[in-house]
This record gives structure tokens, C-alpha cells and sequence, in this order.
């Protein structure tokens, strides 16, 4: 595959960059040092960025509640990130989001949505935008397994299919939604064959491997706008993490995530390097100045001032009287 | 001056949007008609929505803009909320506010909030329109209201025009404003007339109006109440009793001044929707009054409202659902007499 | 096809039953003697029929706000039906629900309902109820081609396979959804292979055939409990009536409509009589006797007394203080 | 007597009601946990809902009962309606109350008015549990409460409450109870403990109670806001303020005699909710009040609520957001005084 060189820098960047945020997330979760739920995305890295990698830097998204990894390779800042799940006014949303909810307009992030499915709708209304306008811009949507049987993920598809709308609706099947194994969930044999309910494009890839999720990507991207249609893709991974932190994880047998840490997706990108004309040494340098990177990220957003209480009454509305918020 | 009706008012108001803003779309069911008959003469836009209020905006401005939907509500009103954020104007049809309930999570959890929790780097500038109200024998499904569904969340704004007058102006308003705005329009008024000038400005969203000044009585209703409303202040002028009315015309923000500044002057306040009661926005204007104006009140609001029940198919039982001018007379009467 | 005398006698009675019903009721609606919304279902008559010929008395049944024929196959009384559309205190549903929401529950009937795509849900919910309780009832839930893009329709149909739920979603694909054709709202080929997305297994029939519907049916009921799953039915038919009376059904092409009366139901089952050895006078003699009973009916809902106005505030609970109804 | 949380209360009332009924069946997602890996110890029932509040259920009754879903609101939410109307009762979880506007249809227009507007000939004995509630620091789709949206719906019941106590004896009621009720559990209060008696006997909905006696003020509590209530009472007893705290714990049907009963007593009154404020419980609530007891009233009623904001996650502006026990008092002074 020809990926430029400092593409393959950014790949191996925020592959390295998401891990050492979630494994740093996960500690201070335990030590219960930031408030509320947290949703890590460890085993997803690669999903996020091989399709981050194909999509531009305005291309249009959404996320869900375990949007960490989207974020980062969404180029939202890391320190931005880090003071939000803080809660601290620094925050990508000034405090108001939290983890669940980070999301940076002017990257391109529609929102991350603590709804499931609800972020198809709304990204293809922003594939219909740029439709009607002639814009260039893709759209991509990403859900978990967990939200294909839902109504609006239904809908959305639907209308895409029909209204000939180029985006990509891009599933991660990480073998659970919350306690519930996909492969009990399912009807279909493989979960990509939703699709055909819309007679609608569909690829299946590894999501364990980074640059088979960018190839599949790329190559989708290019017939999504050429035939102007949607198509939904579907890539395979496991998912490390629990529900959130804190979820104890007991209905995923040991075996099994024995089994999937044979092809973590950080582990395979690492064994590819070489393929890529990495040197085991240019690897590690790239992973040290990460974790510094996420280091520093962390001990700015310790270190950040608290929102005022009166800020919640900040940007609920453009245009509302300030007195009726009471 | 020239009369039209609240239907005409409001197809105007699209046609002049549509026209002053090339990002102002809608999506509905049915708002055109004939998607899929392209190829027969008379197919096209031959419907308008069930009430055929959107009639004509296909011919003029093309299916790109206007947009025939599949039932899909969830879908399309998801869609506005995308297309709203990044640089359209989405109008979406729910063709009756009693399906709000296919819909209520792309409204309540992503129009109303993305703003704020997403850090205030965008807005959601769209605007729902749909068809409430009882009195047409539609049934339990076809009939209802459900203002205070929408009034009771942050980040949504409500409007709901009496007259024609009121449904131009508001509408010319609510698309241009840059928050998300439910429309909402009475099917029993769609053919009511009233003078609506050829320069119709917008009107401000959050203004209320006085229908009717008085002295004696302040009474506060909700869009079709105020047909009633003024029948029975009419009816009662003739024993000396001079009433106020008052239309919000929008309920988030709703105008309190202007309805505090008349209960100040009165003292003897009546509030009428034709709502369940419970939670609904008589509750809340009822409730608003006997905080801020405890001191200003001559005796105990009354609040009119529908009873909390479906509502009912049979006319003899429709119209007991309904409140009534009978009733408000009484009501009159007995907060005058207080 | 093996059909009793009986169930034949049956047939014939509850086409036509239904056929002079609904042109009755356009009469009545022109003259504006009824209130309220009418929708109508001319051209529907063999599904309803043929459907409800396969199932027993006491199956399952949802129907719509067209759901006259629904009503009349399921063995509503007729004088009930007339009485509710009146609006009148012996109707139905005593005048509460009106046309749009005619429903026995004592017939089967769970329910009519104006919401597009609510009634699958339902008799899902019924079907479960006789799986858990080792019932025998079948289950079968009617909708339009306009219910298959939305999310209810598919939540309970991917449930339903899930779950290994008996049941039937049958489908009346008329040509039209208020003012749209069917056949640009299809994403799939065929209606139909909306089950694809369930892996449902389904069959398509001619919906003009009450012959063919009723022998589909049967099959799909026998199947659908011997294999403990879902079938999903697909009628084809098409929509005399407009969406509702008063309808200009301008969007329907004239040619069109005037093709699809080749194929009227009740023209096809009278020249199919005598195959199943109906004489065309004991044809008539049902028909005769079907109008007299229908033209009874009339006569009956016409001169019912009026619900009190106060009845309004009956039976919204099973329990609920009287007094806190205001 | 024995001590027990909230969450151990309700699981007993869930294990009580459904030895009792063999009908009872349980329906949501992640209820048990470990659904598609039965054949590897441990995974099964590791769950429980996020709260843990449904373990134990599947090891007890089995798969038929308590049965995982697909994250498919609108449909299994529908299942319950068949289901409860064919002879089950069901209990449906919704998993957090935000996700209302997913589902609200089957509720809103089935559930709520099938008897209604098909005759009266079957009823829909079924339960939606849902968690609700502010300070989880959970931001803004994980923390609403949403009681209104509920109680403004004819044919629905609402029950929330606050203590173990009334959280088992309520549910137990409300799964016997032949109409659809809301049950609705406060996500901060599941780890509070009281005195729950072995032998619990269901408390009959639709009775409020009074959970702290006295003369003075009436202060009436949404669920957890009795909580902050009893602070503030505690702390203005002090100064000799009586307060008496009502727990109306069912807002439809609302037990207003006893609101009243303590109104007449006091003349001052406060109404406290978490939710957001326009057309709220605490709108109604004061509502009623000043039209029933407006004499009675020595002083405005005032409502204390959550602003006309989404629930922000950062500590400081969430707990600006909530109530506090110094607003309360302040209002408590204010109303004393007045
Ligand atoms: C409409 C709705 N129902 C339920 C939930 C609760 N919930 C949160 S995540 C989740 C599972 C989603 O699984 P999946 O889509 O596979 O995503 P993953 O967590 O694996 O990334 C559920 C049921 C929700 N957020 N929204
Ligand atoms: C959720 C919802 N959205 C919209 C409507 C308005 N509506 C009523 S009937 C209808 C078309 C349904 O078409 P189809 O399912 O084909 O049934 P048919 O009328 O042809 O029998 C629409 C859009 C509705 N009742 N419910
Ligand atoms: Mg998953
Ligand atoms: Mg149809």
C-alpha cells in the first residue's frame, strides 16, 4: 500500500497517543481522580485511525460516548481532551461535556452522542448539506455492533440509500455491546449483511489492522463519491476495556481476551512496521514523545481552573433572555 | 390590506424564506406529493402536506430543496440537525405533534443540547413545524398538543400563531432564528382570516400580544383558546365586565412581563389551554403568576384546561374535552365576583 | 386448494361485506354525515380476508388506521363498527376511538393504530406472551408499505427473529404511502427483501388473490410455528381509495388506476367462483344479503344515541381517583 | 429491623413479585449480562443493569422471564404492550430516563390510551423502572429526570421514591398495579439505606407522605430533593422554623388532599424539583396550590428548581444546577418571614 511517509508518522503518532491516553485514563479511573463515567477504547485504536486517516481534515464525523480515540485522531488537542474529562473550563467543550460527550466542531466532530445511534441521523444530514451545496467535504458515522438494530440507525440508512447520499456508516464490531455478545445479538451471519435491508455497499476488515482499515477506507471514500451512495462498513475488533471503567467484565470469558490480545491492534501495527520502513527505533521514539505528549497533557489538565458555577447557564441558547433561564 | 388565512400566511412565509435564503430546505412526508410519478402530468406537488400548506414550494424551488421523506421521522429529524450545523436551514415537518413521540430524542438530546454541551462552537438553526389541536374529530392520536412536552426543554424555543397575522410574522422569524424553534400550528385555524399586510415584517419570537386590552380581568390563552377567549369577553362586556386578553404566542421564552404587567393591573387572572392539565403550560403560567405576583392578586387564578384524558373521538364527547366559551364565562364571573 | 364449503361461504360473505361497506362509507363521507377522518380500504379486501380465512378466531391481530377490513374479517360486529364511525355511545369502542382506532380486543384484535409501525411492536409483544406461556394463539400484525423505513418496524422485526418468536408480519404493499409511490421509496428490489436485514424468511404474494393469500398464509402459519420464527408476508394490491376520503389522489395517475381494476380483488374472486363451485346466483344471493346486512348496519349506527359528553372521562385507568381527572 | 439500600430494596420487590406471579417478566438491556457466552462460568447474571439492580433474577427465574434485548427501545417497550395486555405483566427497564425520546411513542399514545380509545375492554399492566437524577457528574444525556414529560400523559402513572422503604413497598405496587406506571429510581439515592420491614406490605400509589412533621413551612420534595429538604429543615430548626416535609413519591395520581391538608395548615410553602423548571412537577404542584389554597397562602409559594439549562458535567456548574440545602433555607427563611 503507498501511504506517504508522514502520513505513516501521523498513523503510528496516534495509534501510540490513543493507547497511552486510555492506559493513563484508566489509572487515575482507579484512582477516581476525575468525575463520572469514563469509556476507554482500548482495542479500538486502529479503527480510529486507519478511517481517520483516509478522511480529510474538515470531513465531517460522529462519535459516541467512547469517543477518546476519535477525538485524537480527529486532531482535537490533547490538552483540550484531557481538561474536559477533568471538567475543568479548558475543556474542548469548556466543562459542560465530558468525557462522553468531547467533540470539536471546527474539527469536523458533529458531536459524540451518549444516545445509541443517534449520531447517523445527523451525520447524514451533514452529508445532505453538502450535497445540496456541491461541498466536498465526507461524512463518516461511527457506532458500535450494539446499535444496529436500532431504530435510527435504520432510518438514517434508509434515507441515505435512498437520497443517494455519499457517506460512510462505520460500524465498529468490538463482540459486545455492554454485557451482551454481538455474535448472540445478530440475525444476519455476518453483521455487515444489515446492509442489504437497503441493498447498500458493505465491506468488511480487520479493525485490528490499521492499514487494512485505511486501505478499505480510502478505496469506500472514492466509490461512496462516485457512485453517490452510501456504504457501510464494518471492522472487527475486541474491545479490552469494559462497558466503562469500573466494569468489572465478568461475561468476557479470560480465554477469549487471551485469545484477542494475539492481535491487539497496537501490537500488529508495531510488528508491521517494518513492512513500512519503520526501524524499531524510530517506533520508540515516536512512542516517547507521545507518552510525553499524553504526559503533559494530563498534568495540564490537573492543574486547570474550575468552570465558575454560574457558567452552566453559559450557550444554552443563541438568543434566549438571561432571566427565563431560571 | 388584504385578508388571508393562517394556512395562506404560512405558505407566504415559506415562499419568501425559500426565496431570501437559499440554505432553507424541508423534508416532510408528503409535503410535495407525487415522489415517484414524476413522469405523469398533475402528479407533482399535487398534495402539499395533508393540509396542503407547503403546496406549490416543489414547482417553484425544486426537489433538492423540498423533499419528500419516507416515515422516517427519527431519520429526517436527525438530518436536520446534521445539515442545520453545518451551514443549511432545515425546515422538517411532523405532520401531527402526536407522533412527536417517534422523534422526541433527535429534538430533546441533540438539537436542544449540542450547543451547550459541545462547547458552544455551533448552533442547531432549525425549525420543526407541526399540527396540533382538538376539535377536528381526530381522535386520541391525531389531536393532541403537547406544548409543555417541548416548553418543558432547554434549548428548544415554542411557537404556536393564533391568527394569520401572528403565523407570518412568527414563522419569517423562527427560520431565521439560530436556535432550534418548534412551530406549531392549530389545524382547526388553518382557514381562519385575518388582514395580513404585503410587507409583513417578522415578528420577535418572545414578544406576546395583547388581543384584546381590559381592565377588569387578565385572561392568558393558549393559541385556539383565544377564539374562545374573545367570545366570551365579548359576551361579558355586555354585563361591564372588561376583559384582557393576552396570547404569549411564544412559550420558551415566554413574554412574562406582559403578562405579569396586565395580572398587576387586574388582579383576577384566568389561564385557558386546551392541554391536558398536568405539567402543562397552564400549570407553569399559572404557577409563574402566584410567585411574582402574590401581592398583586385580587383572588386565586383559574386555570381552564382540557381534563386528564385521551382525547376522545365522539363529538358530544370532544366538545366536553375541549374547554369551552360557557366555561370561561363562568370562570369570568367568578374571578370578577371574588 | 382444499377449502370448506363453509370457510368458502366465509370468503365470498366477508369480501363483499367489505367492499360495500367502504363504498358506503364514501357515499356517507361525500355527504359529510360522518365526522372525523376516513380511510378507507378498496382494494385491500383479499388480504384482509385472506389473512384472516387462515387464522383462527381467536389469533392476534393489529391493524391501522385503515382498518375497516381488518375489523369486518376478524368478526367485529358490523353494527358496532357502523355505530363507532358515527360516533355514537354503541359503537365499538363506545365512540371513544372513532374510525381511525376500530378494535375488538374480545376478537382479537389488539389494537388500530394511527401510528405508522406501532403495531408490530405490540403483537410482538402478544406473540411473546404465548411463547412464554406455551399459548397456541398466532399472532399477526398488518402495516403498509410506508411502515418498512421506519425504526419501530425494524426494532420489533430483528427482535422477533432474535427471539424465535412465531409470528407474522404481514405486509400490504397498496403501490402508495399517502401521496408517495412505492416503488420509489424501495431501496430493495423487492419489498419483500426487507427480511434480508433479520435473515427472516419471507414469501410475496399476489394481494389481489384471496385464494393466494389465504393458501400463503396458511403455509407461513404452518411454517412459522413448526420452525418457532417469524415469516414476513408481502401482499401486493393496489390503493383504490385515496390515502383518506376527500383525497384528490391527483398523484395517482389515471392510466394506472385504471390498469390496476383489471386485477380488482373482488372482480377476480367473483370470476375465480367457480372454480370453488359457486353458482353465480348463489354469488348474488351472498351479495344480497351482504348489502341488506351492511345497509342494516347503517340504519342502525344512524339513529344510536350520542355518547354523554361527560362519558369523555371514563376508563382512561383501571384505577385512577375520579377526581383527579380534572 | 433490618437496614437495606434502595437498589437491595427493589431487587427484592423484584424478586418477591415475580415468586408471587408467575406472569412477571422482566425485559431490558444488559439485565442479566453475559447473554451469548452461557457456556463459560461467571459470565451469566454478571450483571445486573449498570446499577446491579436486576442480579440474581436470571439464575432464579430463567431466560424466559428475564430476557436480555437488543438496544431497541421503541421495540421491546411495544413487546411490553402486547405482552401485558395478552396476560403478563412486564417490567421493562429503561436504562437511564434520557433515553425517553426513543421510545416514548409505545408509551405515550399505546400504552397510555389503548383502553381508553379501544373501549375499555383490556388494560396494560406493565412497568417501565428507569433511573433519573442529577449529580452523577453523568453530563448531560445520563442525568435528567424527566418526571413531567410523564405525568402531563393521561393514562400513565408516575411513582418515584426516595427511600428504601417506599421504594419497595411502591414497586410492589405498581407491578400489581393493572395500569402502566413509570417507576422511576433515583441513580444517587440507590446506596442510601433505611429500615425496610421483613414482611413489606405494598404502599398503595397515590399517597404521598409526610416524612417530617411540623407547623410552620410546607415544604414539598421531588424524590431526591427530600434529601436537601431534611438538611434545611434540620438546620432551621434551630432558629425555630417548624418545617414539614411532604413526599408526594406519586405524581400521578398526586395525593393533593395531603399537600392541601398541610397548605391550610402552614399558609408557606415551598416546592423543590431537580428538573428542569417550566412546566415541572413544581409547576403544577404550585399551580395547585394557588388555585385551591390561595386563601390559605400567607406568602407566594416559591419554587425552587434546576435552571432552564441541560445538566452540565463539571462539578461546580452540576451542583450550581441542583438544588442546594442553603437555597432551601434561604427560601425557607424568605417564605417564614414574609
Ligand atoms: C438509546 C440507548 N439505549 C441504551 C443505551 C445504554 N448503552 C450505552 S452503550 C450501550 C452498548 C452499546 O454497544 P455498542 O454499540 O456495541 O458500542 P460499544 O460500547 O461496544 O463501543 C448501551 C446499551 C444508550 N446509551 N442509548
Ligand atoms: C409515525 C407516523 N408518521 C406519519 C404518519 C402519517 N401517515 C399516516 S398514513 C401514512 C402513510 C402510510 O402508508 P402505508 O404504510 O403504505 O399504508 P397505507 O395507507 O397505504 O395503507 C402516513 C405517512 C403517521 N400516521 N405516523
Ligand atoms: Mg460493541
Ligand atoms: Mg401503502
Amino acid at each position: 500500500m503507498n501511504i506517504d511517509k508522514n502520513k505513516l508518522n501521523w498513523i503510528y503518532k496516534k495509534l501510540f497517543t490513543i493507547r497511552f491516553f486510555e492506559e493513563r485514563i484508566k489509572k487515575i479511573a482507579k484512582e477516581k481522580s476525575v468525575p463520572g463515567y469514563l469509556h476507554t477504547c482500548i482495542g479500538s485504536e486502529a479503527i480510529c485511525v486507519g478511517v481517520m486517516s483516509a478522511l480529510s481534515d474538515d470531513d465531517w464525523i460522529s462519535s459516541t460516548y467512547r469517543n477518546h480515540g476519535h477525538a485524537i485522531a480527529k486532531n482535537c488537542e490533547l490538552k483540550q481532551i484531557t481538561s474536559e474529562i477533568y471538567g475543568r473550563s479548558t475543556g474542548i467543550c469548556k466543562g459542560r461535556g465530558g468525557s462522553m460527550h468531547i467533540s470539536d466542531f471546527d474539527k469536523g466532530m458533529l458531536g459524540s452522542f451518549g444516545i445509541v445511534a443517534a449520531g447517523p441521523p445527523v451525520v447524514l444530514g451533514a452529508a445532505l448539506q453538502e450535497k445540496i451545496n456541491g461541498g466536498t467535504k465526507m461524512s463518516a458515522t461511527f457506532f458500535g455492533d450494539g446499535a444496529i438494530h436500532n431504530g435510527a440507525f435504520h432510518e438514517a440508512a434508509g434515507l441515505a440509500k435512498l437520497w443517494d447520499i455519499p457517506m460512510l456508516f462505520v460500524c465498529e464490531n468490538n463482540g459486545y455491546a455492554e454485557a451482551t455478545a454481538t455474535d448472540w445479538h445478530l440475525n444476519t451471519k455476518e453483521l455487515k449483511d444489515i446492509a442489504k435491508a437497503y441493498d447498500m455497499i458493505s465491506y468488511q476488515g480487520d479493525g485490528n489492522n490499521v492499514f487494512e482499515v485505511h486501505q478499505i477506507t480510502r478505496d469506500a471514500i472514492i466509490e461512496s463519491k462516485a457512485k453517490n451512495t452510501p456504504i457501510f462498513l464494518e471492522f472487527k475488533n475486541y474491545r479490552f476495556s469494559g462497558q466503562y471503567e469500573g466494569d468489572t467484565q465478568l461475561y468476557q470469558p479470560l480465554e477469549e481476551i487471551e485469545e484477542a490480545k494475539k492481535n491487539d491492534p497496537i501490537k500488529k501495527s508495531i510488528e508491521m512496521a517494518s513492512e513500512y520502513n519503520f526501524s524499531s527505533d524510530e517506533i520508540k521514539q515516536i512512542q516517547t514523545d507521545v507518552l510525553n505528549e499524553v504526559n503533559e497533557a494530563f498534568d495540564f489538565a490537573e492543574t486547570q481552573p474550575w468552570p465558575n458555577p454560574e457558567d452552566a447557564l453559559e450557550e444554552v441558547y443563541v438568543n434566549y433572555p438571561k432571566e427565563l433561564l431560571r | 390590506m388584504r385578508e388571508l388565512t393562517v394556512k395562506e400566511a404560512i405558505n407566504e412565509a415559506l415562499f419568501e424564506s425559500f426565496e431570501n435564503d437559499e440554505n432553507v430546505i424541508l423534508m416532510g412526508e408528503d409535503i410535495a406529493g407525487g415522489k415517484g410519478r414524476e413522469n405523469y402530468p398533475g402528479t407533482q406537488d399535487s398534495w402539499g402536506g395533508p393540509f396542503g400548506v407547503t403546496q406549490g414550494l416543489l414547482t417553484k424551488f425544486g426537489p433538492e430543496r423540498v423533499r419528500d421523506t419516507t416515515i422516517t421521522e427519527a431519520g429526517f429529524f436527525g438530518a436536520a440537525v446534521g445539515a442545520a450545523m453545518t451551514g443549511l436551514r432545515p425546515i422538517v415537518e411532523l405532520m401531527y405533534v402526536d407522533f412527536a413521540g417517534v422523534c422526541f430524542d433527535q429534538l430533546m438530546n441533540q438539537a436542544a443540547k449540542m450547543r451547550y454541551m459541545f462547547g458552544g462552537k455551533q448552533s442547531v438553526p432549525m425549525v420543526v413545524r407541526t399540527v396540533v389541536g382538538a376539535g377536528f374529530r381526530a381522535g386520541s392520536e391525531h389531536s393532541q398538543t403537547l406544548y409543555s412536552l417541548y416548553a418543558h426543554i432547554p434549548g428548544l424555543k415554542v411557537v404556536a400563531p393564533y391568527d394569520a397575522f401572528d403565523a407570518k410574522g412568527l414563522l419569517l422569524s423562527a427560520i431565521k432564528d439560530d436556535d432550534p424553534v418548534i412551530f406549531m400550528e392549530h389545524k382547526r385555524l388553518y382557514m381562519t382570516k385575518c388582514d395580513v399586510p404585503e410587507d409583513m415584517k417578522a415578528i420577535p419570537l418572545g414578544k406576546g400580544r395583547i388581543r384584546r386590552p381590559g381592565k377588569d380581568v387578565t385572561i392568558i390563552a393558549i393559541q385556539r383558546m383565544n377564539l374562545f377567549a374573545e367570545e366570551a369577553a365579548q359576551k361579558i362586556s355586555e354585563e361591564n365586565i372588561d376583559c384582557e386578553i393576552i396570547d404569549p404566542r411564544t412559550y420558551s421564552p415566554l413574554d412574562e412581563e406582559l403578562i405579569f404587567e396586565s395580572v398587576r393591573k387586574t388582579g383576577r387572572v384566568i389561564v385557558i389551554d386546551e392541554s391536558n392539565p398536568k405539567c402543562s403550560l397552564a400549570s407553569e403560567i399559572t404557577s409563574l403568576i402566584s410567585e411574582k405576583c402574590f401581592n398583586d392578586l385580587k383572588t386565586a387564578v383559574i386555570k381552564i384546561t382540557a381534563p386528564h384524558t385521551p382525547i376522545p373521538f365522539s363529538p358530544p364527547m370532544e366538545d366536553f374535552y375541549i374547554p369551552s366559551t360557557k366555561k370561561i364565562i363562568e370562570a369570568i364571573k367568578k374571578v370578577h365576583n371574588a
